[in-house]
């Protein structure tokens, strides 16, 4: 039997198949539909400090091989997750990652000292490019390098648990924002979060989101998210969750040989949420057929 | 460690039958016993119109009926991926998500209900409509549409019609008639359950509301995930003195029309 | 009959339909498919002061409703292109941008001394978002708000011709970069340039691309080329040509409704040759039915 | 202005047969007569394999024969557009857009051909055996495999066959058959046209150079246009003192083997 065990930034893993914020809730749904002992790990929602209404619907909208979102971090908030969501997914053998969104340097360092010692959390992942909230000059937190430093440190100085900081692929330099998060104390990367997209109903002349601009995900993104991975590989040594667009075992092992450590599904998990339980089935296949070979030790290797 | 129950499936499900229906609809069978099963009226399942990922979304369909081991839905070819769906053949086989969403509720004390049913609502509808009469329930029925050609009225007995340009039944909305039947019922032992447009929901919410009747609608959105997880389905909600949002998919599609607040 | 004419910084053209640079070469090929006259206009293939191999093969590879390519500028050289490939397109009764990239401002003032004075040159298209060609720090010039700044003026002071600047929505601060063109005197602006992604083939774990790295085109990137025209739309009053994933009449009234004034057609040229005809057919169909409307009255027309 | 000439066309083009051949390849006949009627050996066509545009680029094929209005091609189900273009059916269309590329050139002095065929390469390969049969010149047909399965022989009159196994006709690869009848061919009136993959191309090369015999090599790549304009198709070329590149679908694919720059 092949394993597929893995440990980032000193978190044991199962395998190295996660679910990715925003796209799996707090687990409970769906746990309805598969065993979440199955997985490597969780990240969950976007969790602020205070509960979240998110944005007016529509919310999501169809593009070509890929998909739109505007929820705007819509959750219940950091006291109900801790008290509500957390103690449901104890009941799992799962790392659980918490997704953690603040509008300020201050709020990001609260969120961490309240999650980073909260019971059943394995790893912050700090979301530091999500399109869908305004930050000061409307752009996104990475989009800055001071800014992500600055966060970065802060959550660093409260959390017990390791920190991965999560960031977008729309910045100008993308080598020096990954430096920056790992000078700043990053134990790990979490690559990328949406593009920023938009669509409009040609019929009605509306966007198609209330919130005129989202998040692109899906398939159609694959490409920018590898090229993510391979550069920031290139230029840190910290453990990298690749993400955008996986949808099979071909399209995980594709980012682990860019150099991901571990992968989250996302928008795959709308269409078919059993994406997570056979993609690892399919790694278990490949390296059944390669037993000298693994998980980490494919990490990173391009032949050129 | 809890006991897990897994109650939402996603298969293969293999396509029994397709025909075309009266209201230019397709009625498709599949062969799906778990979801036939469990399946209560007002829930929903979701399908992958394309194993090719185009289009990427599942499109979600109101149960129409859950029989023997298969579930019918009932749909319109209105744009890429039920016109793809319409052109499946019997024995392919559609990825099927369910079943999903609430359903209505049916209390107790239910003597009558009131069923209101606009478009596609008819779906949803007349699995109500089966299953309260296997419970003896006494129904009124209201079906609405633009005119003669989008009747689907199959299974119902007597139903009302109301077309907008009067080519079948009375000539107009539904609102007039179900304010009849609301005067004639408007007692706590009564119900009305409504499905279709937006509009149409609205104005039978504010209908049955001023008859003091309860009223159950049941909403929709593009969906994502169907399941749950994305928030991207979620309508508006009055949340104590909030306004907050509930997720159509999961929380829904059926909601107390009280809890709605509606977006003109 | 459904009047399709567009004029953007003065230059007069039958209908908004162009072709997109470096998917069209000099117009020769698809003049034997069908009558270039049909088109809007034509930007033809990036052209550098010296004749350009380009990279080396492989230089494309297929993603999940895109593609990615890494030519790296393959052309003839300034003077081959005006001594051999303008006289061609002056057959033609069509306007003629021709698609300059350089390896400094210098280089791009050249060029715009010899292009933008040239005979049947309608307009200079600025390529500062090349993936494939390394600038000083491999990245992309228009990553770079000062280097936005300096090329644009450097053209603009020698052209004879409009100047159209090409970016990429790969930028930390994209409005302020739109800004900073049309404050360094473009008269207009093409968006959107190729996405940075990359591919690898997990059989044999090489890249797809010999040059690693490419850029992403084709329907996947659509939500994010919207996005980019309307956010520049919103900020400046020069034409933009709207381009990124345009298969459709659809496509290109989205980018329309939007705020471009023109659109340009890349990667479904590939698939389908006949896409520029069949938009304009379409275009023409949808303007039918509304005598009133037309091309440039329907420019940023989003509902909210 | 000059009067155009448009000479590649893009249409979608009805499947008249789909079959399968020795040597695991499907035949498939389109109507295209346009096509027909200029289409020379080395030509190719280029398929859109679905219109949902997944996969999105139109796939290569050589062409096979070109008859009363009637296009042929031969393919290997090799990944998941082949696979797709195999399960079409009698009746169904595909957009074709071609005719593409330089074809062989056929000498006026040509007397003796050496055609070499791997893989589909054969192909091409017949459609140039039919035309030379028809200009009475004379051919040695080498065709070789990795087995007696994936030979395709039909129409070739005595081919000698080479397979790796030694499973039909000679053991080994094609070269030293090739050297064989070079030997014996050996003058400016003959020539080597050869079709395969790129080591078999190297090698045939090699062995054509050595004894002084023109060579034509039939290369491929990926497509992302095919008509010349993405110039992702290139293959590497000597250019007097330098290396340039020429475009393998507009340029070629069909070059004088002693311009390639081969890679190792
Ligand atoms: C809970 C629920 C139950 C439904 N039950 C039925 C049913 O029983 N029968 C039936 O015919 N239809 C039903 N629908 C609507 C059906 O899902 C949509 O018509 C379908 O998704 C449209 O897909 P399309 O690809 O054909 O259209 P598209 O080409 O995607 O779009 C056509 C139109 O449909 C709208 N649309 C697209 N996706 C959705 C979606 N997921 N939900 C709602 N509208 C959408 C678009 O905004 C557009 O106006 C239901 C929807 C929901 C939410
Ligand atoms: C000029 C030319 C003529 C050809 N003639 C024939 C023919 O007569 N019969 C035949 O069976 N095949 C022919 N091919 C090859 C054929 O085009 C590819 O096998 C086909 O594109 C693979 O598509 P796929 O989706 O099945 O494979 P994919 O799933 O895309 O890939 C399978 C394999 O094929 C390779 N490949 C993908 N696209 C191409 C491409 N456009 N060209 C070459 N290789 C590719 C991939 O790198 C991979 O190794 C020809 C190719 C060229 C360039
Ligand atoms: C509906 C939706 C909601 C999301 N919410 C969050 C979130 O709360 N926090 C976050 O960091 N990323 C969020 N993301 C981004 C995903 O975690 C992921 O980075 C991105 O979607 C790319 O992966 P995919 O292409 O597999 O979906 C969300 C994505 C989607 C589609
Ligand atoms: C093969 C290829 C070559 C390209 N070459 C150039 C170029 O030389 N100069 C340039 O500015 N853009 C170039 N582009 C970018 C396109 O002009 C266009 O901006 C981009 O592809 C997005 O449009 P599309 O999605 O319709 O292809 C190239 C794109 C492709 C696919
Ligand atoms: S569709 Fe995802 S939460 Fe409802
Ligand atoms: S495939 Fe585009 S130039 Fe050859």
């Amino acid at each position: 039997m092949a394993d597929l065990k893995v440990k980032i930034a000193g978190i044991k893993m199962k395998n190295p198949v996660m679910l990715a914020s925003g796209t799996c809730g707090f687990g409970e749904e769906f746990s309805r539909i598969f065993d979440l002992n199955l997985l490597g790990g969780i990240i969950v929602k976007g969790t602020t400090l205070k509960p979240r209404a998110g944005n007016k619907p529509p919310r999501a909208a169809e593009t070509p091989y890929g998909m739109l979102n505007s929820i705007g971090l819509q959750n219940p908030g950091v006291f109900a997750v801790i008290n509500e969501k957390l103690p449901f997914l104890r009941q799992f053998d799962l790392p659980v990652f918490v997704n953690i969104a603040g509008n300020s340097k201050e709020e990001y360092a609260e969120l961490a000292r309240l999650l980073g010692n909260a019971k059943g959390v394995s790893a912050l992942e700090v979301n530091i490019s999500c399109p869908n909230v305004k930050h000061k000059n409307s752009g996104l937190f990475c989009q800055d390098l001071g800014d992500v430093y600055a966060i970065t440190r802060a959550v660093k100085r409260q959390s017990r648990v390791p920190v991965f900081v999560k960031l977008s692929a729309e910045v100008s330099d993308f080598k020096e924002t990954v430096k920056t998060a790992v000078r700043a104390g990053a134990d790990g990367l979490s690559l990328i979060n949406t593009l920023r997209g938009m669509a409009i109903d040609i019929k009605t002349g509306k966007p198609k989101l209330a919130n005129i601009i989202g998040g692109l995900s899906g398939p159609a993104i694959k490409p920018v998210g590898i090229r993510a991975v391979y550069e920031a590989f290139s230029q840190v040594k910290v453990p990298i969750i690749g993400m955008g667009g996986i949808a099979s075992a071909e399209d995980a092992l594709e980012y682990l040989i860019a150099g991901a450590s571990a992968v989250a599904v996302g928008t795959a998990s709308f269409y078919d949420p059993l994406t997570p339980i056979s993609i690892t089935k399919g790694l278990k296949k490949y390296f059944e057929d390669k037993p000298s070979d693994s998980v980490s030790k494919i990490r990173g290797r391009i032949s050129f | 460690m809890k006991k897990q129950k897994y109650n939402i499936q996603v298969f293969a499900a293999g396509v029994l039958s397709l025909k075309e229906t009266p209201g230019g609809y397709f009625k498709m069978k599949l062969a799906a016993s778990g979801i036939a099963k469990a399946a209560r009226p007002g829930q929903f399942i979701s399908l992958q119109v394309n194993a090719s990922g185009m289009p990427l979304m599942r499109r979600p369909m109101g149960i129409f009926s859950a029989n023997k081991g298969a579930v019918e839905i009932l749909f319109k070819a209105a744009g890429k991926g039920t016109e793809m769906l319409s052109r499946k053949k019997q024995g392919e086989s559609v990825s099927v998500l369910g079943p999903l969403g609430n359903g209505f509720s049916v209390r107790e004390e239910l003597r009558h209900a009131i069923l209101v049913a606009g478009g596609y609502g008819v779906s949803p509808i007349a699995f109500l409509y089966e299953e309260l009469r296997k419970r003896k329930i006494t129904t009124t029925v209201i079906i609405g549409a633009k005119n003669k050609k989008l009747i689907f009225k199959e299974g119902f007995s007597n139903p009302i019609i109301t077309t907008e340009d009067g080519s079948e039944g009375f000539k107009g909305l539904v609102t007039e008639r179900l304010n009849a039947a609301c005067a004639g019922f408007a007692c706590g032992s009564s119900a009305v359950f409504a499905c279709g447009p937006v509009p149409m929901l609205k104005a039978a919410a504010e209908v049955s509301e001023k008859h003091g009747i309860e009223c159950q609608v049941s909403m929709e959105s593009l969906m994502a995930c169907g399941v749950g997880v994305c928030l991207s389905c979620v309508c508006a909600v009055k949340e104590g003195m909030d306004t907050g949002y509930k997720r159509i998919c999961a929380d829904g599609p059926v909601f107390d029309s009280r809890e709605i607040v509606w977006r003109t």
